[in-house]
C-alpha cells in the first residue's frame, strides 16, 4: 500500500508549481494524486502518452504491463521507447523512460500478461486511495478509465463510475473473433493514440485528483480525419448484468481479453487502462 | 399510412468499410403502413446500403455484438433499442467497438 | 533544402508499417512527410508533444527553437525532457530525445530567441516542399499551426491557410499587454497542453502528407474540465489586412511576440509552431 | 416595442474571470423600443455582469483586443459585429485568446 504524503516538499512545490496554482487542483489534489496507484494495461499508443503525463502530473505509483518487447515498428506511435530499446520488455523500457522524467513515482514494471490467475494478486498491489483497476468482477466499484484508436478514429470510456455501466453492461455478448480488427491489421496513425492517451490521463487526473470525471456514463468518440469529437450518452450499470448486477452470474474474474476477443500474443491488443 | 421518414444515418470505427467506406448517408425510408421503427431500419439497411458480408453487421434480427447503436447521440438502450420509432431527421449512428491502440 | 527521398528504404517500410497501411497516408504521403520541414517555436508543453509525434511519424526536418534551459518546474508538462536536463538549453534537450526516438529525422536545435532579424533567414532554411511557418509578412502563404493552453483551456487554430485568416486579420490590435496571461502566473494542467500539442501534430501531419486540415478557417476550442471541443467558424482572410490583404503596410516581417503581447523572457511564451 | 430576448452568454479562455469565474450565464434582455444589438448587449454586460476591471472587456463601444466575440459557434465578423441583432435563444461567446503552454 501506498502510503499517504503528509505535505508536499520544496521540490514538488518547485516541480508542480504550474499546476499547484489551480484552483481545480491545489495542494490537496496534489496530495491526492501522490497517494494513487495506476495500473496501466500496455505499454503502446495509448500507454506511453498515459504513462508520460501521470508521472509528470505526480501520480504516486504507476504499474506498468506489457508481455511485448519493443520492435521497430512501435516507434510510431509507441514514443516513451527508443530505438535503443529495441528486443527490450516494453514495460521495463517505458519504466526507464518514466524515471528520466520523474524520478518521485514509483515505477513498477509488469513483464507478463494478464490473467484471470494473476490478476487479482496484481490489483491486490494497488490498493491505494484511489485504486483504478480494469477488471471485471463481480461486485466492483472501481473506475476503468478505457480507450483505443485505430486507423483514424478513436473511443473513450470510463467504466464503472458514477452509474454509468461496466463493460459487460454495454457489451453483454462479446464480438465474433472475427470482427476484432487491431493496428496490425487495420493501421492507425500514430498520433491517433497519442491524443485519446492524453485524453485518458486528464480523465484519471481528474478522478484520481478529487474531481469528477466528465466522461461519467459516456462514450466520446474522435473522428481524427475530420478532428471531431463527440460525445455519447450511453446506458446506466444495468441491474440484469452478469457481472455488476444484483444477481450477477460472473463470481470470478473474467478474462478481459479473451472477452474483447483480442488475441493472447496480439502485438497491439487493447490497451485499456488502470 | 405514415409517411416517408427522412433519416441521417452514420457508421463508425469500421462498420462503414461495410458500406463502400462510405461514412454518412442520407436517405428517406418509402412511406409505409406501420410507423418505422429501427428493426425494420435494419432490414431496410441490410437490403438498400449493405454491400458486403451481412454477418459482420447483423445476427438474428438486432446488429452484431460489438456494434453500439446511437439514436440522437445516446444509446439506443435509453430509446427502446429495436422498438424506437424513427422520426424524421433522426440521427442515427452503428459504431463498431474498436480494439487497439 | 531538404533532398526528396526517391523511395522508402526497408526500414522505413518497417517503421511507417502501421501508417503506410492507411489509405489516406500510404506510401506517397509517407514521402511526403520525408520531404516536409517544420520548425517548431518553442519546446514546452506544446512542442514536445509536437516534436515527439511529428519525429515518431517520419517528418523529414525538424527545427527545434528555444531560448530557455529546462527547469523543474517545466516537468510536470514538457514531457521530453528529464530531470538530468535540468540546466540544459531545451533545444538541445529535445533535439536529443527526438533523436533516440527516431534517428533518420534531421533535427536542428536552435538555442535562440526568435527575432525579426533573424526569422527571416531561419525560414529561408526550411523551403521543402510543405514549408510551414509561422511568421506574419506580407502576401505570405505558408501555414501556420498554431495552439495554446492555459489553466485547463486550449485554442488550436490553422492560420494562413485555405482562404482563412493570417494571425493579424483574426486579431488586427494586439491586446493590452497586462491582458496576457502565461503559464507562469495563471497554471496548467500539463496534459492540457499535452493534448494540444496531439491535436497540432495531427493537422501538421495531415498538410505536410498532402492532405487538407479539416482546421480550415476555424479555431478550435478544448474544454478539459467538461472534456469538450468546439469548432468555431473563422473570418476569412480579410483584404482590408494590414499583413496579408489587398495593400498591405506592414511589408517586413512582424516581430511576432511582440505583437502578441508576450515579453521575451517569459518562461512560459506562445509556444506557436509551424 | 421589441419583446424581451433570452440568450445564453458564455464567457472563457480567461474573461470568465471577470465575471466572478462564472462560464455560463442565461439571461433575459428587458424589452425595449429598439430591438437589441451586440453593442447594446455590451453597455448591458458591463452593467449587469461585470464584476471588475471593465478596462479587461471593453475598449470604448466595443471589446477590447485579444477577446474574440462568437455568435452561435461563427465569429462575430461574419454576422455584423456590433450591429447583429439578437435573436432569441440566441449563443453569443466572448474568449479571451490564449498565451502560452
Ligand atoms: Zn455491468
Ligand atoms: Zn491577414
Amino acid at each position: 500500500p501506498l502510503k499517504a504524503k503528509a505535505a508536499l516538499s520544496n521540490d514538488d512545490i518547485m516541480r508542480y508549481s504550474r499546476q499547484l496554482l489551480l484552483p481545480e487542483l491545489g495542494v490537496q489534489g496534489q496530495l491526492n494524486l501522490s497517494k494513487t496507484s495506476v495500473l496501466i494495461v500496455g505499454c503502446g499508443g495509448l500507454g506511453c502518452p498515459l504513462a508520460q503525463y501521470l508521472a509528470a502530473a505526480g501520480i504516486g505509483r504507476l504499474g506498468l504491463l506489457d508481455y511485448d518487447e519493443v520492435e521497430l515498428s512501435n516507434l510510431h506511435r509507441q514514443v516513451l521507447h527508443g530505438e535503443k530499446n529495441q528486443g527490450q520488455a516494453k514495460a521495463l523500457s517505458a519504466a526507464s523512460a518514466v524515471k528520466r522524467l520523474n524520478s518521485t513515482v514509483e515505477c513498477i514494471p509488469y513483464h507478463l500478461q494478464l490473467s484471470p490467475e494473476n490478476a487479482l494478486q496484481l490489483i491486490q498491489q494497488y490498493p491505494a486511495a484511489n485504486p483504478l483497476t480494469y477488471i471485471c468482477y463481480a461486485g466492483q466499484t472501481l473506475p476503468l478509465v478505457s480507450a483505443s484508436a485505430l486507423r483514424l478514429e478513436g473511443q473513450l470510456t470510463v467504466y464503472n463510475y458514477c452509474g454509468g455501466p461496466c463493460y459487460r453492461c454495454l457489451y453483454p455478448v462479446p464480438p465474433p473473433r472475427e470482427t476484432v480488427t487491431n493496428c496490425s491489421d487495420g493501421g492507425v496513425l500514430g498520433v491517433v493514440p497519442g491524443i485519446m492517451g492524453c485524453f485518458q490521463a486528464l480523465e484519471v487526473l481528474k478522478i484520481a485528483s478529487g474531481q469528477v470525471s466528465s466522461c461519467c456514463q459516456k462514450l466520446v468518440i474522435f473522428d481524427a480525419q475530420d478532428a471531431k469529437f463527440r460525445s455519447i450518452k450511453l446506458r446506466p450499470k444495468q441491474a440484469g448484468c452478469a457481472v455488476c448486477g444484483e444477481r450477477p452470474s460472473v463470481t470470478q474474474l473474467v478474462d478481459y481479453e479473451a472477452f474483447c476477443g483480442t488475441a493472447a500474443t496480439d502485438k497491439c491488443r487493447k490497451l485499456s487502462l488502470l | 399510412m405514415a409517411a416517408p421518414v427522412a433519416i441521417h444515418l452514420e457508421f463508425g470505427g469500421g462498420a462503414e468499410l461495410l458500406f463502400n467506406g462510405v461514412k454518412e448517408h442520407h436517405v428517406t425510408l418509402p412511406s409505409q403502413s406501420e410507423p418505422w421503427d429501427v428493426k425494420q431500419l435494419l432490414v431496410w439497411i441490410q437490403r438498400n446500403l449493405l454491400k458486403e458480408r451481412p454477418e459482420l453487421f447483423v445476427q438474428g434480427d438486432s446488429v452484431r455484438p460489438g456494434i453500439l447503436v446511437l439514436i440522437n447521440d445516446a444509446d439506443w438502450e435509453l430509446m427502446g433499442e429495436l422498438d424506437y420509432r424513427l422520426q424524421d431527421q433522426d440521427n442515427i449512428v452503428f459504431i463498431s467497438t474498436l480494439h487497439g491502440g
